[in-house]
This record gives C-alpha cells, sequence and structure tokens, in this order.
C-alpha cells in the first residue's frame, strides 16, 4: 500500500465473553466503525501471551488492542486480574524499548458495551493513524519479509 | 491439507456490504482450500447439505463457515460436521455479520477485511485437533436461592420430580413479597390464601430442605458439580427444639420494633415471627433490639420456653452442599420514597417530601393497610391519625420511567397493582374519591385490560393523564399538583393520602450475590440471561437459571412460569448421570514441565493436580502439573502463564494462534 | 448523528444549537406543566409547546403567549424526569420568534424586555426609573404602581436620574458585536 | 584455614552435605572459578573475596547434581536471594539445601579487575543484603563499605527521558549486536526450564537464527519471563559476549514491581510471586 | 477576609437596603468588600429572553474585570444576577465555541483563572456560623422565621450545586444562629414571578399572596429573603394585598437583615426602614405565645 492511501492495521485480541460480545452487540446494533480492526478471539484475557503482540506487531500491526471483561466481571472469576498484572509489566516494557504507548492500548468492554466498543476501536484507529505505519517494526520486518 | 470454506450471504445481512462471490474466489486460491463456495442462507438446511456433501465427497479435513458470529451459529455447523463424520472441532466460523457486514459500510474495504478473516480461520482450522467432548458425574440435587413465590414454585416442581432441592431463604420465612399482598390482580383473590398452602407443601416436602434465614457464601466447582456453602444465620432459636408456641413472642417486653413485614406500619417485639402463618413459624431473634443482646438483662423468653430452644450464645454456622444445579430465584425490592445517600442511584423525590410525609406511602405499604390480616385488619386507615381517607391519589411511575430521579425502564406491574389499590379502596370506601396519575397503562395481559377498565367503568376511579409536579401538606391534607394532559388543564387535589407506585428494583446485595455466584448483572443490578429470546432463563455460567424479580421486573404469574421453565432446565440436566462437556482445556506435556506450578497459582478453579513421576523402582523422577478435565473450564490463563509452555489449552494452542496472527494481511 | 441523507434544517436544529437538547427527549409526561407557578396564566400547557415543536407545529409554538410568560424559575427543569431543560429551551424559542420576525404574543413581557434591554445599552446598568417610564409609555399601563411608586422614590429605592458606569461604549460594543456575530450565523 | 573452609570440612565430615558448590582460586590475579567439592580433604580449595562473582544458584537446578543429595553452597546475599525465589518457585526444597552465607564486601565487575572503587559491580550501589537475610551457617561479618552510586538508575533515568524513537534506536543497535549463544540464559539461575521456548519449533516463538527481529524478540521475551523474578545478581550483564546491558531490561522490570505492586524476588521463601498472584485493586489507568 | 462585590443594578435601587445591611454586617464580621471596579448589568432577566450570545456575554464582561482586578472569589447578593454569573461561567466552561463568540464579543479573551461565585447564603457558609455566634449580640427570640429560596439560588442545581433543590435547608441553618425559630413550609423555593413584577402585576401578585399565605399558616412571623425581586414582590405586593382585604401584613427581610439585628446594628443601619411593611420593634426579641 503506497504512503498515499495508507491504512493503519490494527490487531484487537479479545476475550469470548465479554469484549467479542460486546463487539457481536455493536454489530447487531448496527454501530459503525473503521474497517481496519481485525480480531483474535480468545477465551480470556487470562489466555493472552505477550508474545502474541509480538507476533502481531512482526505480522505488520500497526497496532494492538488488548481487550477483556470488567475487573469482577470475569467469566473465569479472575483471568483478567492475572492478564492486567502481566499488561502492566509487558506494557512499560515495550514503552523501555521505545515502543510508542499509543500502539499498544488496553480497554475493558463488556458485552453490553457495543457503544464503548465503537469508541474504543475507532479512538485507537485514530491514535494510531496520527501515529503514521509503524515504521520500526516493519524495518526489521523487512529482512524476513524477503526470504519469507 | 484440504479445506473447505462456505461464505454464507445471510440474505442481504452480509451480502449487501461484503462482496461474498469474491470472498469465495479469493478463499479458493488459499492454500489448502479445496472447496470454497458462497450460498444465501448457509445455515439453511440445504446450506448445510453442502458443507455435509462437500466432507464426504471431497473428503474434508477442516471447514470454515464464514457468517454470523460463532455464538449464534457455530454449534449449528459443528453438529453438521459431525452429522458427516467429521469432528465438530475441525469447524472454524470467521464472523462476517457482526463484525464485518453490519459495521462497515465501504463494500470494498469490507470485503478485503472478510477475505483476511476467512484467512485467518483457514489457518486456524489447518491446526486444530480432533477433540472428544468430556463427561463428568452430574449431582441430582438442585439449590433454589430466594423463597418467594418464584424460588417456592422452581423448588416444589424439582423436588415433585423425584430430586433432592435446598432451597435458601435469607429473611426467617419463606413467602417473599407476595406474602404481603392483600388480593392479586387481576382475580382479586387474596394473596395468602393461595400462596399459604404452598408454602406449607414446600415445608413438609420430603425432598425439599429449608434453610431459612440463611444465605449463599461461596460456590465453587461447575455445572452438575456445585460446592454451595451456605451461612445459617444465628437465629437464637434451637429450631429443632422449637414447636412455634409463640409464647415468648407474647411474653417478649421489647415491643417496639418496626415491622418488616408490616413495612413499618406496625411494631413487632425483639423476638417475633414475621407473620402469623410464616414458614417455618419459629421465630428469631433481633439483636440489634433484644435488650439481652443489649444490657445482658431480660432473658424472659429463654425463661418462659418449655423447650429450652432459646439459645443467646448461638453463632452463624456454615454448611455446604452438594448441588448439581442452581436456580436463583432472588427478586426485588421497592424503590425507597425516602431520600438515599448521594452514592445510591436513587435520588429520592424533594418534591414528594422524601418520604417525610406519613400519608404519603408506597404500594406494598398500601397492601398491608388493605389487608385483611393488615395493621387496620383491612380497614383502609391512613398511618397519621387512622381516620378514613375520603380522597386517595395514586401516582404512577415513581422512579420508574424516570432517568434523572431513578431508572430508565418500565417496573411493568404498577399500571395494574395501581388499578387494583384503587379498586380495592373504593370497594372499601364507597363513598370515597380514588385519583389515579400515570404516564401510559400498560395493560398487557389475560384479563389486564379488562380489570383496568373496570376501575374506570365500574368502580368510578378517576384516571388523569400526567405526571404530578409536587405534594405538600395543607391543613390536614395534601395538595396533588399536576397536570391533566388530555383536557390540557392544570389540576389540584387535595388528598386524605397519596400511594405513590415506586419502581420495582434490584435487590440491595444482587451483585455481590452475582459475583458469588458468577452470575452477570446489566446496569440496573437485575441479572442477564444469555439471550434475551432464545435463552432467558440461563445464565452464561452454565447449570444457573434464573427464576422470576431478578431478571427483570415481573408479575406472579410471569414469575412463576419463569420458575417452571428454570426448574424444567435444571431437571433436563438431571436427565442424564453424565454431562458432556466441551474439550477444550488444558493438557499438560509431562515431558517439558519443570513443576514450577504457576499454572495451580492463576486457576481458579483448583482443576490443577500435583503428578509425581516415578521411574521402575519407584524413585521419585520429577512432580509435573496434570489437569483435572472435569474441573477446567478452559480460561487458559495457565497456558499463558506457564515459562515453558508446557500446558496447553485444547482448541486455542499457540500454534493455533500463531497461525490466525501470521494469516494477518 | 445526522442521517447521512440530505437534511432540511428546521426550527428544531436551532433549539437543538441554543440548548444542546433534542425536543424529541420530552415524553410528555406533563410534570413541567403541573408544577409551573405560571401554568393558569399561560395559553398553551408548556409541555403542549414542547409537542408543537415535536409535530413541526412550529408558528404554534412561537406564536404562543407562554413563551413569553415562562418566567424562567426552573422549576420543570429541576423536576422532569427526562432532564430536559425546559427554560432554556423557551429562552430559545423567544430568541427564535424575535428573529423570525413573529409577533410576540405578550406584548407586555416583550416590551418589558426591550425597555430593559435599552436601559441597559444606554447606562451599562439598569436605570429603574427610566425602565418603568419607558414601559408606561410602550404599554400605556400608564397609571400602574402610582401607589407604591412615590413611595419608593420617597425611600429613594428608585433613583430619579441613571447611574452610569463609566465606560458605557464598553457595553454598547457587546450589543453591536452580538448583533454582528449574529447576523452573520443567519446569513 | 580460613572459617569457610572449618564451615566446608565439617558439613562434609558430618555428612550434613553431599557436596559443596563454593568458589576456588581461578588461573590469573583477581579470578575465582567456581568448584564443587565432595570430600572434607577438598575443603581446603575453598575461596571467598572479592572476586567471587559467579552466582552459584544456578548450579541448584543442574539434573548433573541436583540429585546428588544434600547440597551446601556458598552464597553472597544476592545469591541467596536467587536461592530464596527458587524455593518460592518450587525448583528447590528449603531442606535439601545447606546455605553458606558469606557476609560480603562487594564484589568487582569482572574477573581480572583489582579491588577498586571503580571497578564495584553496579549491583553492590543498591546492595541491602551484604549479611545475607537467609543462611544455614553465616560465615564473616562485613567491613564497613562506602557504597558507589547507582549507575544502572541513572542510565535508566537518561534512557527514559528519550523520546521513544530514540530509545527505540539505542535498543536496536544494543539487540544488534546479539549472536543469540544464550550465554544469558545458561548464567541466569532463573532460567531453569528443561526446553525454553526460544528452542521450540512446533509452533515457534521466535526466529531462532539471529536476526534484527528474531534478537528483539527473545531480548523482550527473556526480560518480560524474569520480570518479578530476577533478582538483579548482573550475571548476564557479565557473561554477554556482546556486552547488551540487559539487567537494564531487568532492573526495569523489577522497579516496576516494587513501585507498582511492592514486591521484591527473593525476600522470603514463603512469599507468593508476583505473577501468579494479583490483587483486586492493582492499577489500571492505563486500561480504557 | 477580602471578597469581591458584584451588587447588580437592583441593591442600587429598589434593593438599596440589602446593600446597606449586607455591607454593615460585613464590617461587623470584618470581612472586607471589594466591588468591582465599573461593573456593569448582568442581563437578568430580559437578556436571555432575545439572545443567548447576549446574555452570556454580559456577565462575562464582569467575570473579565473581576479576574483583571485579581479577584478570585465574587459574592452576587441578587439571586439573578448570582444565576446569570454561574451559568455564564458554567456555559462558557463546556462550549469552546460559543466561548470564542463571547470573548469575540467583549473584545477580550475570559480571565484563566478559576473565579468563585457566592450567592449571599454562601457567603455566609464560606464565613462559617461560629463566627457568627462569635458576634452574636442579640437573640431574636421573638421571630419565627420562614426561609425563602425563591428559584434562583437553587436552581439550575447541576450548575449551581447549592444545597436541596426541593428542600434546601443552608439558609436555614444561617438563620438559626440568631436564635430565632425555623418554621419548616412549603413554599422555600416556589417561584413568585420575579420577573413580571412589571410586565404582569397580577400574576406576582396572585403568587405572592400565596407564599406569604403558606409561611403564615406554618407559623411565621417574618420572611427572609436573600434575592431583591424576591423582595420587591413579597413586600411591595402586600400593598394591594391590604386593598384586597383580609390581608395580614407579614414583614420581608432581607437575610442580611436579620443577622444583622442578631450582631446588634440598628434598624437604620440595615435600612429595615425602607420596608413597606414594617418588622415591629417588639416583636424581635418579644416571646412568642404561639410557640410551637
Amino acid at each position: 500500500m503506497s504512503e498515499s492511501n495508507w491504512e493503519p492495521k490494527i490487531v484487537a485480541i479479545v476475550c469470548n465473553w465479554c469484549t467479542y460480545t460486546g463487539a457481536d452487540l455493536a454489530g447487531t446494533s448496527r454501530m459503525k466503525y473503521q474497517p481496519n480492526v481485525r480480531i483474535i478471539k480468545l477465551p480470556c484475557t487470562g489466555r493472552i501471551d505477550p508474545v502474541f503482540i509480538l507476533k502481531a506487531f512482526e505480522r505488520g500491526a500497526d497496532g494492538v488492542l488488548v481487550s477483556g471483561c470488567h475487573p469482577g466481571d470475569c467469566h473465569y472469576n479472575a483471568g483478567n486480574f492475572h492478564a492486567r498484572r502481566r499488561w502492566m509489566l509487558f506494557r512499560d516494557l515495550l514503552d523501555f524499548v521505545g515502543i510508542e504507548p499509543e500502539r499498544l492500548q488496553f480497554s475493558w468492554v463488556s458485552a453490553s458495551e457495543g457503544r464503548k466498543w465503537v469508541d474504543v476501536i475507532n479512538g485507537v484507529t485514530d491514535a494510531v493513524r496520527a501515529r503514521g505505519p509503524f515504521t520500526g517494526y516493519q524495518a526489521i520486518n523487512k529482512e524476513f519479509v524477503a526470504h519469507e | 491439507m484440504k479445506i473447505g470454506v462456505y461464505i454464507c450471504y445471510c440474505g442481504e445481512n452480509i451480502g449487501r456490504t461484503v462482496d461474498c462471490a469474491a470472498v469465495a474466489k479469493a478463499c479458493a486460491e488459499l492454500p489448502g482450500v479445496v472447496d470454497s463456495v458462497d450460498y444465501k442462507y448457509m445455515c439453511s438446511d440445504p446450506g448445510q447439505n453442502i458443507i455435509k456433501n462437500a466432507i464426504r465427497e471431497k473428503g474434508l479435513q477442516g471447514v470454515v463457515v464464514a457468517s454470523c458470529s460463532p455464538h449464534m451459529h457455530e454449534k449449528t455447523f459443528r453438529r453438521a460436521c459431525s452429522d458427516s463424520g467429521l469432528n465438530p472441532f475441525l469447524c472454524e466460523i470467521a464472523n462476517l455479520r457482526e463484525h464485518c457486514s453490519w459495521v462497515h459500510e465501504d463494500v470494498p474495504a469490507a470485503t478485503r477485511k472478510a477475505i483476511d478473516l476467512v484467512r485467518m480461520a483457514v489457518e486456524k482450522v489447518k491446526r486444530n485437533g480432533e477433540l472428544e467432548p468430556i463427561r463428568v458425574p452430574v449431582t441430582k440435587r438442585a439449590l433454589v436461592v430466594g423463597g418467594g413465590i418464584a424460588g417456592i414454585q422452581a423448588a416444589l416442581d424439582v423436588a415433585n420430580a423425584g430430586f433432592e432441592v435446598v432451597l435458601v431463604e435469607k429473611e426467617p420465612s419463606i413467602g417473599g413479597h407476595m406474602s404481603q399482598l392483600s388480593e392479586t390482580f387481576p382475580t382479586l383473590d387474596c394473596s395468602q390464601c393461595i400462596l399459604t398452602p404452598r408454602m406449607v407443601e414446600v415445608y413438609q416436602h420430603p425432598r425439599i430442605k429449608l434453610l431459612s434465614y440463611s444465605e449463599v457464601e461461596k460456590v465453587e466447582g461447575f455445572i452438575g458439580n456445585f460446592k454451595v456453602t451456605i451461612r445459617r444465620k444465628a437465629r437464637s432459636v434451637i429450631e429443632e427444639r422449637c414447636t412455634g408456641c409463640g409464647l415468648c413472642v407474647q411474653k417478649c417486653p421489647t415491643k417496639k420494633a418496626p415491622s418488616e413485614f408490616e413495612q413499618g406500619l406496625a411494631k413487632r417485639p425483639a423476638i417475633y415471627v414475621p407473620f402469623p402463618q410464616a414458614v417455618p413459624n419459629k421465630p428469631v431473634i433481633d439483636r440489634n433490639v433484644c435488650t439481652h443482646f443489649r444490657t445482658g438483662k431480660c432473658g424472659i423468653c429463654k425463661k418462659v420456653c418449655g423447650r429450652d430452644a432459646i439459645d443467646f450464645e448461638q453463632q452463624d454456622q456454615f454448611v455446604t452442599e452438594d448441588i448439581g444445579a442452581i436456580i436463583v430465584a432472588t427478586g426485588y425490592q421497592l424503590y425507597s420514597i425516602s431520600k438515599k445517600p448521594d452514592d445510591s442511584a436513587i435520588k429520592g423525590y424533594g418534591e414528594y417530601g422524601y418520604g417525610k410525609y406519613p400519608d404519603v406511602i408506597d404500594g406494598l405499604q398500601f397492601e398491608r393497610i388493605a389487608s385483611a390480616s393488615g395493621p387496620s385488619s383491612g380497614e383502609i386507615r391512613r398511618p397519621s391519625d387512622q381516620k378514613e381517607p375520603k380522597k386517595v391519589v395514586f401516582i404512577q411511575c415513581v422512579g420508574s420511567r424516570d432517568e434523572a430521579k431513578g431508572f430508565t425502564y418500565c417496573s411493568k406491574i404498577c399500571c395494574m397493582y395501581t388499578a387494583k389499590h384503587a379498586m380495592l379502596y373504593k370497594h372499601k370506601v364507597h363513598d370515597g374519591e380514588a385519583y389515579v396519575f400515570y404516564m401510559d397503562i400498560r395493560a398487557g395481559g389475560k384479563m389486564y385490560e379488562e380489570f383496568v377498565r373496570r376501575a374506570i367503568e365500574e368502580d368510578g376511579v378517576k384516571y388523569i393523564r400526567g405526571r404530578v409536579s409536587r405534594i405538600y401538606p395543607s391543613g390536614g391534607k395534601y395538595i396533588v399538583k399536576g397536570e391533566d394532559t388530555l383536557a390540557g388543564e392544570p389540576i389540584e387535589i387535595d388528598a386524605d393520602m397519596v400511594v405513590l407506585a415506586t419502581a420495582m428494583i434490584a435487590q440491595p446485595n444482587a451483585q455481590k450475590l452475582a459475583q458469588v455466584l458468577g452470575v452477570p448483572y446489566d446496569g440496573y443490578g437485575f441479572y442477564q440471561e444469555v439471550h434475551p429470546k432464545l435463552r432467558p432463563v440461563e445464565v452464561s455460567t452454565a447449570g444457573i437459571f434464573l427464576a422470576g424479580a431478578c431478571q427483570s421486573p415481573k408479575d406472579i404469574p410471569e414469575a412463576v412460569a419463569m420458575a417452571s421453565a428454570a426448574a424444567s432446565k435444571a431437571l433436563v440436566l438431571f436427565g442424564s448421570d453424565q454431562l458432556e462437556r466441551e474439550p477444550t482445556v488444558a493438557k499438560v506435556n509431562e515431558a517439558t514441565c519443570i513443576g514450577c506450578f504457576y499454572c495451580q497459582k492463576v486457576c481458579a478453579y483448583n482443576a490443577i493436580e500435583v503428578k509425581e513421576i516415578r521411574d521402575r523402582k519407584g524413585n521419585l523422577v520429577k512432580t509435573v502439573a496434570s489437569v483435572n478435565p472435569g474441573l477446567c473450564q478452559g480460561c487458559g490463563t495457565c497456558n499463558a502463564t506457564c515459562p515453558s509452555k508446557s500446558i496447553e489449552l485444547l482448541g486455542y494452542t499457540d500454534e493455533q494462534i500463531f497461525a490466525e496472527i501470521t494469516a494477518l494481511g | 448523528m445526522k442521517p447521512a441523507h440530505a437534511h432540511e434544517h428546521t426550527l428544531v436544529d436551532d433549539i437543538n444549537e441554543l440548548t444542546h437538547q433534542d425536543p424529541a427527549l420530552c415524553y410528555q409526561c406533563g410534570k413541567c406543566s403541573a408544577g409551573c407557578p405560571i401554568r393558569e396564566f399561560m395559553d398553551v400547557a408548556p409541555n403542549k409547546v414542547v409537542r408543537y415543536v415535536q409535530l413541526g407545529l412550529f408558528d404554534k409554538a412561537l406564536q404562543s403567549a407562554t413563551i413569553w410568560l415562562c418566567a424562567g424559575c426552573q422549576t420543570c427543569s429541576t423536576r422532569c424526569p427526562k432532564s430536559f431543560e425546559l427554560a432554556a429551551f423557551m429562552d430559545a424559542l423567544r430568541e427564535l420568534a424575535q428573529e423570525r420576525g413573529i409577533e410576540p404574543s405578550d406584548q407586555a413581557v416583550y416590551k418589558f424586555h426591550q425597555a430593559f434591554l435599552k436601559q441597559l445599552r444606554h447606562h451599562g446598568r439598569l436605570y429603574e426609573m427610566g425602565l418603568i417610564r419607558d414601559f408606561k409609555l410602550s404599554t400605556f399601563k400608564l397609571m400602574q404602581d402610582v401607589d407604591v411608586a412615590p413611595a419608593m422614590l420617597l425611600k429613594g429605592k428608585i433613583g430619579l436620574f441613571p447611574h452610569n458606569i463609566k465606560n458605557r461604549e464598553a457595553v454598547r460594543r457587546i450589543f453591536k458585536n452580538v448583533e454582528t456575530i449574529e447576523k452573520e450565523e443567519h446569513s | 584455614m580460613s572459617d569457610l573452609c572449618t564451615v566446608a570440612k565439617e558439613l562434609l565430615q558430618s555428612g550434613q552435605v553431599k557436596l559443596i558448590v563454593g568458589y576456588e582460586k581461578g588461573s590469573g590475579p583477581h579470578r575465582t572459578r567456581p568448584v564443587v567439592i565432595r570430600s572434607a580433604e577438598e575443603a581446603g580449595r575453598l575461596v571467598f573475596d572479592h572476586h567471587s562473582l559467579n552466582n552459584l544458584a544456578v548450579y541448584l537446578t543442574r539434573k548433573e547434581i541436583k540429585h546428588e543429595g544434600r547440597i551446601g553452597i556458598v552464597a553472597k546475599g544476592c545469591d541467596v536471594r536467587a536461592i530464596v525465589q527458587l524455593i518460592q518457585e518450587k525448583q528447590v526444597k528449603r531442606e535439601d539445601v545447606v546455605i553458606i552465607g558469606m557476609a560480603c564486601d562487594g564484589v568487582v565487575r569482572e574477573f581480572g579487575l583489582a579491588w577498586e572503587r571503580e571497578h564495584v559491580a553496579p549491583k553492590c550501589a543498591v546492595c541491602d543484603v551484604r549479611t545475607p537475610h537467609l543462611y544455614d551457617i553465616l560465615v564473616g561479618s562485613p567491613a564497613p563499605f562506602e557504597p558507589p552510586a547507582d549507575s544502572q538508575l541513572a542510565r535508566i533515568e537518561q534512557l527514559k527521558a528519550m523520546p521513544p524513537a530514540e530509545r527505540w534506536a539505542f535498543w536496536e543497535r544494543e539487540f544488534e549486536k546479539c549472536i543469540r549463544c544464550y550465554a544469558c540464559r545458561q548464567i541466569c539461575p532463573m532460567c531453569f526450564c528443561d526446553r525454553c521456548i526460544a528452542d521450540k519449533s512446533v509452533p515457534q516463538w521466535l526466529e531462532s537464527s539471529a536476526s534484527r527481529r528474531g534478537n528483539l524478540a527473545w531480548n523482550i521475551m527473556r526480560a518480560f519471563h524474569l520480570a518479578g523474578r530476577c533478582v538483579g545478581c548482573g550475571e548476564c550483564d557479565r557473561v554477554c559476549p556482546v556486552d547488551i546491558p540487559l539487567s537494564l531490561l531487568n532492573r526495569e522490570m523489577a522497579l516496576v514491581a516494587k513501585q507498582e505492586y511492592g514486591y521484591e524476588p527473593g525476600r522470603d521463601p514463603e512469599a507468593p510471586t508476583l505473577i501468579g498472584t494479583y490483587d483486586k485493586d492493582d492499577r489500571q489507568d492505563f486500561i480504557q | 477576609m477580602k471578597i469581591g462585590y458584584f451588587p447588580g443594578c437592583s441593591l442600587g435601587g429598589t434593593a438599596k437596603e440589602f446593600d446597606i445591611s449586607l455591607r454593615a454586617v460585613m464590617k461587623a464580621l470584618g470581612v472586607e468588600l471589594v466591588e468591582i471596579d465599573d461593573w456593569s448589568c448582568c442581563g437578568a432577566s430580559s437578556a436571555h429572553a432575545s439572545s443567548h450570545l447576549l446574555a452570556v456575554s454580559l456577565p462575562a464582561r464582569n467575570l473579565l474585570l473581576a479576574g483583571q482586578q485579581g479577584l478570585t472569589e465574587i459574592v452576587a447578593p441578587c439571586a439573578a444576577c448570582y444565576s446569570r454569573l454561574v451559568i455564564a461561567q458554567h456555559e462558557v466552561a463546556n462550549d469552546a465555541g460559543l466561548k470564542a463568540k463571547v470573548e469575540r464579543a467583549i473584545e477580550s479573551p475570559l480571565p484563566a483563572g478559576e473565579i468563585r461565585i457566592l450567592n449571599v447564603v454562601q457567603l455566609f457558609e464560606r464565613i462559617g456560623p461560629e463566627k457568627l455566634q462569635a458576634a452574636k449580640r442579640v437573640d431574636l427570640a421573638g421571630l419565627s422565621i420562614a426561609a425563602y429560596y425563591g428559584c434562583l439560588l437553587v436552581r439550575p442545581h447541576e450548575i449551581t450545586g447549592f444545597d436541596d433543590v426541593e428542600q434546601p435547608v443552608i439558609m436555614d441553618a444561617i438563620l438559626a444562629a440568631t436564635g430565632a425559630r425555623l418554621v419548616d413550609w412549603n413554599f422555600k423555593t416556589e417561584c413568585c414571578g420575579g420577573a413580571h413584577s412589571i410586565s404582569h402585576k397580577p400574576i406576582v401578585t396572585k403568587l405572592s399572596k400565596k407564599i406569604l399565605d403558606d409561611a403564615r399558616q406554618s407559623g411565621a412571623n417574618v420572611v427572609a429573603v436573600a434575592c431583591p425581586m424576591c423582595h420587591s414582590n413579597l413586600d411591595m405586593r402586600q400593598v394591594e394585598l391590604r386593598k384586597e382585604g383580609g390581608h395580614q401584613d407579614l414583614p420581608v427581610l432581607y437575610l442580611t437583615e436579620l443577622l444583622g439585628l442578631a450582631l446588634g446594628l440598628g434598624r437604620k443601619e440595615l435600612g429595615l426602614d425602607l420596608h413597606f411593611v414594617r418588622l415591629p420593634e417588639q416583636a424581635q426579641t418579644a416571646p412568642q405565645e404561639n410557640r410551637a
């Protein structure tokens, strides 16, 4: 895609019970949002290994959203609590190696928050669009794109 | 690899914004895809047959259906696969409707996205493994939480079907709000008369274990295998010994506590039975007002009790029960007309006096006033001076349909019970005038509209369409300022008594209990069903069912119907000895597990057990983690936490997810 | 959110711009009219004025005396179950009525406001004697308050002479600027 | 004969331990090297000084010696923290080790350096366990010691002050040097997995060959796996043949763990680990 | 203590006793009032009836002046002025577009710093009841006060955030310091039709009667107000009511006048003689027979 019509590539890694269902609700309510996002569904945010996020960047994602149930609402009681600690550390680590925080964002979106899902997705997409392509990572991806 | 891709137009729903034909064409090119078909309705029989035949004829090893959300039809299509001999877990869904066509407008962009979504699903399904459902035993024993009419109905249905029931009620007696009602709409038959026999039946039922004055403390386990801890609050009366003779109640010198059952319109002793027909008919000591507990003196009840049933030292006790299914029937509370602390959603009605005017009462208080067993033995008397009110104003939608001071929703039953109240009043005070202020009359239900018309046409109740703006006392009366929006005229009524039809709202502890049970709740605190239309009594946690007003405002027939529905759901579960569960559970690779047991730390279900691996001579080689598939719920938190990835969540393995991510456009 | 297709600009849009609230919010419970202290003197119940706007019967709304009689006490806004700011809504209708050159159906209030603003514009503050004089001249209610006025004068409660502010120009310019800005917007 | 040798001799003679992991004189000045002794006779070989750099805790999880029986280990305070963390993570049973805690007056950055102020290892700047916080036998007592400035923290703050792009460039340059020899993993007492996921091929977690992308992934993953576990012994820094400042990453994670969760690894064998536990009120202002 | 002062037009005229008594009481309490230099009319109650922008711009000029004078806290005793000022402040703070227009109208950017606007009741809250208690000289045991808040003190609540919007109590609490009895009555916040006192006399006369009657029935022998318009209606309209017959005078005093009496200030100092309905000398302290 040429610079002129560049569109950010967003990956959303979400839990099945709250955020995925919330996104379904956005659909059933026919709300509209930007088409840049691709959703990866997991049972619970507790299942999310930070390496998934790296993999997404390695596949050329310009931004990643990680989203699950609000604290206390986790379908598996505590998955999101455990996830929350990992995120705190991982986020700081990426920031420390120079990845702008806009590129990795987090949210709680419940099954009833279709509207919030739309706002979050549009928010992330716009923020990442404002930052432009993730050239830093794409540079180190190139050598591989070459022999892949 | 032989993968089949099946793209659904869902009529116009997907087809309108996604060029399904183009998607089919593009997907045909994907490595491993041997069949790529688009069709109007994949979920229809002919649609499913396309898939079934392809599986047989083309010997597919994996299927991707690009259609609506997996939450809608994943089961449908997985069944279709297994019908034609393909393991159902080799079928993946790409969500082209909720996550694509319905939320985007730009056709090329939506189509590009659709292709990506299918590609990702294809790459995932290539790495899916065949999974066999897990079978676990079912404890055929139900827990019913809440002893109102819904809980009573559910308990009786399950018990009469031949299964044991544990019924937990937080109050000293079962009966709930219905026991407080005088008559019931639309038949005006006496509430006690139809309820009491059911209460007694519960008490005498050989298969119902009634735990009154008790609350659910902890719930462990999962569908078919719950372990429930129940707190039996200290009653200060030993139930087994008490005969319910009532002598202690008569002799108790402290008689000034406001009666909960009479909605504060009458007083009760410190040791009391909530109401004469209470079940169990065993008193309880209110430790906050009892002289003995406050000063250590008195103790008359203990002296007069012939059975030595009074136990001042009694402590809360905890019992645990093995339960297969849980029916939640915790009911509702009424919006309080008095001012509430600012943090609560209830703002109270300053313009109606924040409940400081004694003759401005709520619906349940009127029920007690009208009830033959009530404080005025059924004669209509107003609280302040016990005079017979000659002019009564009833106001609907107080706290309901009022997002400023209460809740946006309609409480649904107020139109009916207000009509009933007005009727009862007119029947008892023939020369009295009854006015009803309403916004709309919502009388949907068998004989409901007829009932309201009867109030207007036969009993001459005056209905005024409009909300009341102000109530204030003046010369022993209450001035009610309203507007008749139909006549377009302001109207002022000098009433002797005003009855506010206050909103039905969620129980104060609803959210706390929801978290104990693992039940989701909506923004109002009402419990959330899985599907508003097709699964109205189930919640997302398997094995837990809803009955009555804990889910949303309901009248008696609805609550009873829902209770029987919940009961039948439990009975369906009890119908088989074993329960099939999704095989998406964690699995340990013992070769690489180093036994750090981080997995055990993060497991919310105690599904991780310690396993010792020994050589032939029986020497310990190493200790590793192992999963109890019965307990594992498949959240995968262990998988993400394991440093060496020696525990994997089947159906969502790292390999599958990497493949999905790697397939990103 | 506005629908994509062409949308004809109506009074409702003007109201939305002035008050940031959509008249569609109102579900016609009538609580505003029920509590309105001026209600009995109005020709159209306040809730009915909203109804007219909802139905697109804009002239009926703008020609009502109600919009002028509203005392702006906000009893309605305070008690509205939909938190609809009816008082602000009435302000907007008065403003829009004048903007659209609709003859105010309550001249007394209208003239009072005109007289008031005139004083203000000239002196920067309200000159009550002048206000009363102008108002009486414009409405011919010459005899009103003859009984109290002298007493007021005696008590020095109404000054015979205006007290101007130093920088009267500043206030005049505010009036001018507001007119220019509003003109720009309507063109 | 120093107390250390006496202690060791005693332990082996009495059979309280099967073997002792300690330090012996290295080849050349200012050097020691790890040694495993199995008999009282060998006790004399043990030494301990400013050049006893290795964190010997790493040997406790080695299959080779693990099954021989009870192990005695010569440990500085910083090493003891590693042992404690291993206990917290169920890799070592407390009763299976006899900790010979060494009162420590600091060590040098690298072998071959004389004991001078500018040679002191960075970790000593923040050391608060010069007398180990857990031991079975304590040897010696710390002499007065003026710790150097916390150079690590200074560099971290300096990095954080940079705009992200510059930080990225900095780490890019550093990681580019990585030859994936995994010496950091080899030396790290916390890297006790039998099969590191870096070596996992199905699925492949990260490119195994040295590459900018693979190196970034490896180093991030390594740092993350050590988050809330690394005790800051600095061995990875010491052994990295291309001098990547790995401990900056570890220290940054340690700072977050301390400041957000008040957690420090390797302090208390009974304490719950950072990962694997949670608090309902954990910070979440970064979550929308 | 130093506080900015926006008297508003009425306090220069029909409500001069409000101004007089406020200044006297503040002096007695050692509070310095700094009048906003060359303040202009807030536009109440006509500007908002003809132009929203004007209705915000006129108060804005005064906020500007206050800012330039470095005032961070100003009291606007007139409830209407108070209302216009807080509403203007609120609207520019929450509507950038409007703010731009207003700044164009007043030809200057608005002051950045937050200016806290107090109504007269909040002023006494700010000073504190204990200070009042300390300065109290006379016990007004003879009075049963109906505290009348009117509309604009409490409304709109989301902006004023002041007291309970239906059953306010703060003025009662402050007046309690005088030793008088505060009666519980119905029309604390009922509108007197202030805006129409000139345009529609019959309306306000009728509304005033309702309010006065309820106050009397509730056992009050004096009404306390904190708004010039309320005062001129409730006080002046009794002249008509007398003519209608069956009317019994009920003195209407500014809250500042009542507090002044309690502080031992003279009736003249407080402008008590400027009312149409006089408060009888003996009333203040005379013991009450009909004391409930």
